[in-house]
């Protein structure tokens, strides 16, 4: 019988306390980001899509083509050709294509890249209604970037 | 007890639950032979997403496999990183520094909490409770901006490496850390447990409900906090110490009851366990290099390796097998949930429909990882 | 440790005719993976370096007697996993044994059958973990299962009528 | 009570209008207040703080098809959610607001509006029945037997305010509990009836949540397991009516207690006795019923019943005679 006793006191007194909680949970200032009105700052080790990096002065992107992003990448996302150079020493590159509709995002690219050409972008708000937008051709992003620098 | 109470045995109609439905948390589907509300015989369908991860691993070579890891379990996917690196590394001899290992256990330990934290909240959500939701993502939400900050990914982390993780951890990580320990510590008692553990409609609700035998969970193979939760006391932390965890003094709470309420209390004594382990490692954690020479192209010597990590839902398994070449010749994920799910169908029986929901939930399943 | 010894003699019986298997000396190449079957017998492995205490290699037939023996000692099935080795025309299936709790010996029980006619007798008597672990393994690589109680796919659509992880097997 | 056609007009479009804009601003008030109370802020896009939300999911409503599968029984289909709406709707006719604000004062108006809340559990069986969805046919045999269990100690909890103030029609309930919160029956001093007419307010309470399937009684609906109960296969304003009907149930049930325990449309302090204080108190308790909804889990079909028979209608039972007794002895 008394558990029927204890267990109407004890269920009626942890009812109140959890009201108690909500109730002043109910008057602290809401912890929410509005999001339109309020944009998040991204982290420095965001990993957004990867994009070329171009030396401070000339602009054009340090990669010299040796394809070793392109096999370490697991789903093979990212193609990229280039020319011999004028001065015949190297190659320059001139298509950069990520395919980021299949990129997961696990930087064995960045990682195996020795010549400091590529990091990640800190792009978020990547949402479009066409598949072909996420075919990105990074060479082109590398230019308006140098554009807007200057 | 439930008592099955099969008021017209031969008028049964089946019921699907799933792979649609808001409480199986993923498309799982499990097909109720159902007497009015209670099931008669329950039997889970698996398959609406699987993704054959064993055929991406032989297709890929070892490192392109990390990836993959994380897309099973997204809620403790640093822990899947952790055993692929482990096997791979038992496989091809790969020394991991000090300081990594340290950097492995603190990230893994705040994705379990993570886990867990998620686990708790959907498990209210399916017992109707919607506001314990918005308070545990609200802390959720500390760990994953720290676990940001260091790996750069929020769910599907790709973080750690062969011989060590992929990049060091700062000083705000540190003292983010520790003020997120102090913080969960002051809220645990309050919005945790007096608001929902100690509520009365939550307990009548999971207490003596779903009771799993120690001999069931043997019999089915069933690991972590649903083992831990019918009085087995095996964690393979504890049990099969791997990485730095001998050195952190923490224990393995057991409770004995085995019904729904006992895996709850696994659960959240495991978060307190958690905290433990972090401050510890903090605290001890040694300087020097965080990633060990490994080669770049690894061909492990041909045989038959095994490793053994501890997850928020059991024990995770890579059987692996390697021929010498570049690529694992057979890989066997032994994901917990497939086991801790496999006894659904027996427990299940008899139950009202409401119950079985409620035992669902505190089996903490993660369909993906089921499905592979 | 006294578990690794006493679980290595109670599996010991399961070779009375065969000359003293290999003394416990750990082979040199600690898990020969090669096409070629290891010799029928229990050897005791180097844990550190494989993951697993005691590996046992027996006849498809003798599965059954094996899981048996663990399961009076206390093991819990852990994993069934299929292995195809198709230029030596045969068919392995590993069963991973480990103890829930208490001192922890994972064993592991290599059987091999024929590639074309691989049939085993199914363990979901002794351990009910094993029925969905088959039914898996025969959803990729086709091995059947005698005495199983429903042998259907589990993760593949029903009406898939190929075997993917087979090495022979091409999308 | 002159039957004039004006009075009748404006009453019609009165309660009407009180009942459309309660239930569409109650689910404004329920969202807002959910969301503070989960930290976050509710809407807040339509409208300054989201005011015209309420209007916005309403023309959303209305603009979407209904859709009627075809193993439907149609005629049944389309009447339940009427029929959810006219038990709500109909009891306000009853409901004294103030003094001279009530559209009818009939003698014995609680009995109707018990009447009409049965009625109310009808129109769930009837769309659970007729939807022809397992899930829905599951949530409404639990809607049944959980309207029944809670309707008996709803009844027994106002039987004991009856007898105090002597007559079924609500009108004279509430003037018996004019002049000051100590005359209100919750608290009446006179032959001692606080002592056993708070117990009744608490079970009358827990009934009219659970009368009106609310959380933690929300079985009927239980959005988790049974996908959304009754109203699985309801689409536009199927689903409407069914979410109006429940509104104003909540209204019906609070404007009920308000009368019978806390003195209707009474002032505390006995002086500017009016209908805002009647709409004050209406809203207090509302606000406590969406506070109970975002703090409490469910209960499970069995441990409702249990807390009914078992401990409602004993407590309730005991309540009545205590009562009886305190008014024989003095």
């Amino acid at each position: 019988m008394n558990s029927y006793w204890s267990d109407i006191i004890n269920g009626g007194k942890s009812l109140v306390v959890g009201l108690g909680i909500t109730a002043r949970e109910f008057f602290k200032p809401v912890v929410t980001e509005q999001y339109p009105w309020e944009t998040p700052t991204m982290l420095p080790r965001f990993r957004g899509h990867i994009e070329l990096i171009g030396n401070e002065e000339t602009g054009a992107p340090n990669c010299v083509v040796c394809g070793m992003c392109q096999r370490a990448c697991p789903s093979n996302c990212i193609s990229l050709d280039g020319q011999k150079a004028e001065g015949g020493k190297g190659k320059v590159l001139t298509r950069y294509i990520l395919d980021f509709t299949k990129c997961s995002l696990c930087g064995s690219c960045v990682e195996s890249c020795n010549f400091n050409a590529l990091r990640f972008s800190r792009e978020y708000n990547l949402a479009s209604f066409d598949k072909n937008d996420f075919v990105m051709d990074l060479m082109k992003r590398l230019e308006d970037q140098n554009r807007c620098k200057h | 007890m439930n008592v099955p109470v099969h008021l017209r045995p031969d008028e049964t109609f089946v019921l699907n639950l799933g792979p649609q439905h808001p409480a199986t948390h993923g498309v799982l589907r499990v097909k109720l032979t159902m007497d009015g509300e209670y099931i008669v015989q329950a039997e889970p369908v698996l398959g609406y997403i699987h993704r054959m991860h064993e055929k991406l691993a032989e297709a890929g070579t070892f490192a392109q496999f990390m990836p993959n890891t994380a897309r099973m379990d997204y809620l403790h996917a640093l822990a899947f990183n952790h055993g692929w690196a482990l096997v791979v590394e038992k496989a091809a001899g790969i020394e991991v520094p000090e300081r990594a290992e340290y950097i492995r256990v603190i990230t893994v330990e705040l994705n379990r909490i993570a886990s867990h934290l998620l686990w708790w909240a959907a498990f209210l959500l399916d017992l109707g409770g919607f506001t314990p939701l918005l308070y545990a993502f609200d802390d959720r939400e500390q760990i994953i901006d720290l676990l940001e900050r260091v790996t750069g990914s929020r769910l599907t982390y790709c973080y750690m490496r062969f011989g060590g993780v992929y990049n060091d951890i700062d000083d705000e990580f540190i003292t983010g850390t520790r003020a997120f320990i102090q913080r969960l510590r002051g809220r645990l008692p309050r919005i945790y447990h007096d608001l929902v553990t100690h509520n009365i409609i939550l307990i009548k609700r999971i207490k003596d409900i779903g009771f799993v035998s120690a001999e069931q969970c043997r019999r089915y193979g069933a690991t972590g906090p649903v083992a831990r939760g019918s009085g087995i006391s095996y964690d393979v932390r504890k049990n099969e110490p791997y990485s730095v965890y001998p050195e952190f003094d923490f224990d393995i709470p057991v409770f004995p009851e085995g019904d729904s309420m006992a895996r709850y209390m696994v659960r959240m004594h495991e978060i307190e366990q958690s905290l433990r382990i972090i401050e510890q490692a903090l605290d001890k954690l040694p300087g020097g290099p965080v990633m060990g020479k490994a080669p770049k192209m690894l061909k492990p010597e041909a045989g038959y390796y095994y490793s053994a990590v501890e997850t928020a839902r059991g024990s995770l398994g890579h059987r692996l097998v390697c021929d010498g070449g570049k690529n694992p010749y057979k890989l066997k994920l032994r994901s917990p949930t497939f086991s801790n799910l496999s006894l659904f169908g027996e427990v299940a029986e008899g139950m009202l429909l409401a119950d079985a929901l409620a035992f669902m939930g505190s089996l903490d399943l993660v369909i993906p990882e089921i499905d592979r | 440790m006294d578990l690794t010894e006493t679980t290595r003699a109670a599996l010991a019986a399961l070779f009375p005719g065969a000359t003293a298997p290999a003394a416990p000396a750990t082979e040199d190449e600690t898990t020969s993976a090669a096409a070629e079957p290891a010799p029928l017998g229990v050897s005791v492995l180097d844990p550190a370096r494989a993951g697993t205490w005691l590996a046992v290699h027996c006849r498809p037939d003798q599965v059954v007697e094996a899981a048996r023996i663990l399961d009076g000692q206390g093991f819990f099935l852990e994993s069934i996993a299929g292995v195809d080795w198709p230029d030596s025309g045969q068919m392995e299936v590993l069963y991973d044994y480990n103890r829930l709790g208490g001192a922890t010996c994972r064993v592991l029980v290599h059987a091999r059958v024929a590639r074309d006619e691989p049939v085993l007798p199914t363990i979901s008597s002794v351990f009910p973990a094993a029925d969905w672990h088959e039914r898996e393994t025969f959803d990729f690589y086709g091995i059947r299962f005698e005495g199983h109680a429903n042998l259907i796919r589990i993760l593949l659509p029903e009406d898939a009528d190929f075997h993917p992880l087979r090495k022979d097997y091409l999308p | 009570m002159e039957t004039s056609i004006w009075r009748a007009l404006f009453y019609l479009v009165g309660i009407m209008a009180f009942a459309a804009l309660n239930a569409a601003y109650l689910v404004w008030c329920e969202r807002k207040g959910a969301a503070r109370i989960q930290r976050r802020s509710g809407p807040t896009e339509v409208g300054y703080e989201g005011l015209l939300q309420p209007l916005a999911d309403g023309l959303k409503l209305m603009s979407k098809q209904l859709l009627v599968p075809r193993s439907v029984d149609g005629i049944i289909f389309r009447l339940a959610p009427v029929l959810a709406m006219i038990p709500g709707i109909t009891s306000l006719v009853v409901i004294p607001f103030s003094g001279n604000i009530q559209a009818r004062a009939m003698e014995l108006s609680l009995l109707l509006i018990f009447a009409l809340a049965s009625l109310g559990m009808i129109a769930i069986l009837l769309g659970g029945w007729a939807s022809g969805n397992k899930y829905a046919i599951i949530s409404s045999a639990r809607a049944v037997s959980q309207n029944l269990a809670y309707e008996i100690p709803m009844l027994l909890t106002a039987i004991t305010v009856v007898m105090i103030s002597g007559s079924m029609n609500l009108r004279e309930i509430a003037l018996d509990q004019q002049g000051g919160f100590w005359q209100w029956n919750i608290f009446r001093l006179e032959n001692g009836h606080f002592l056993t007419m708070w117990v009744s307010f608490i079970i009358f309470f827990i009934c009219s949540v659970a009368e009106t399937n609310r959380a933690p009684f929300d079985m009927a609906e239980a959005e988790s397991e049974l996908v959304a109960g009754y109203m699985t296969e309801y689409g536009s304003m199927g689903y409407g009516l069914f979410m109006m009907g429940e509104y104003i149930n909540i209204v019906v049930g609070a404007c009920l207690t308000a009368t019978l325990f806390l003195g209707g449309w009474d002032c505390p302090f006995g002086l500017t006795s009016g209908v805002w204080w009647f709409i004050l108190k209406i809203y207090i308790l509302i606000f406590t019923v969406i506070w109970i909804r975002w703090t409490y889990p469910r209960t499970q079909i069995y441990r409702l019943l249990n807390l009914s028979w078992k401990i409602l209608i004993p407590f309730a039972m005991a309540n009545l005679l205590i009562t009886a007794a305190l008014i024989k002895v003095f």
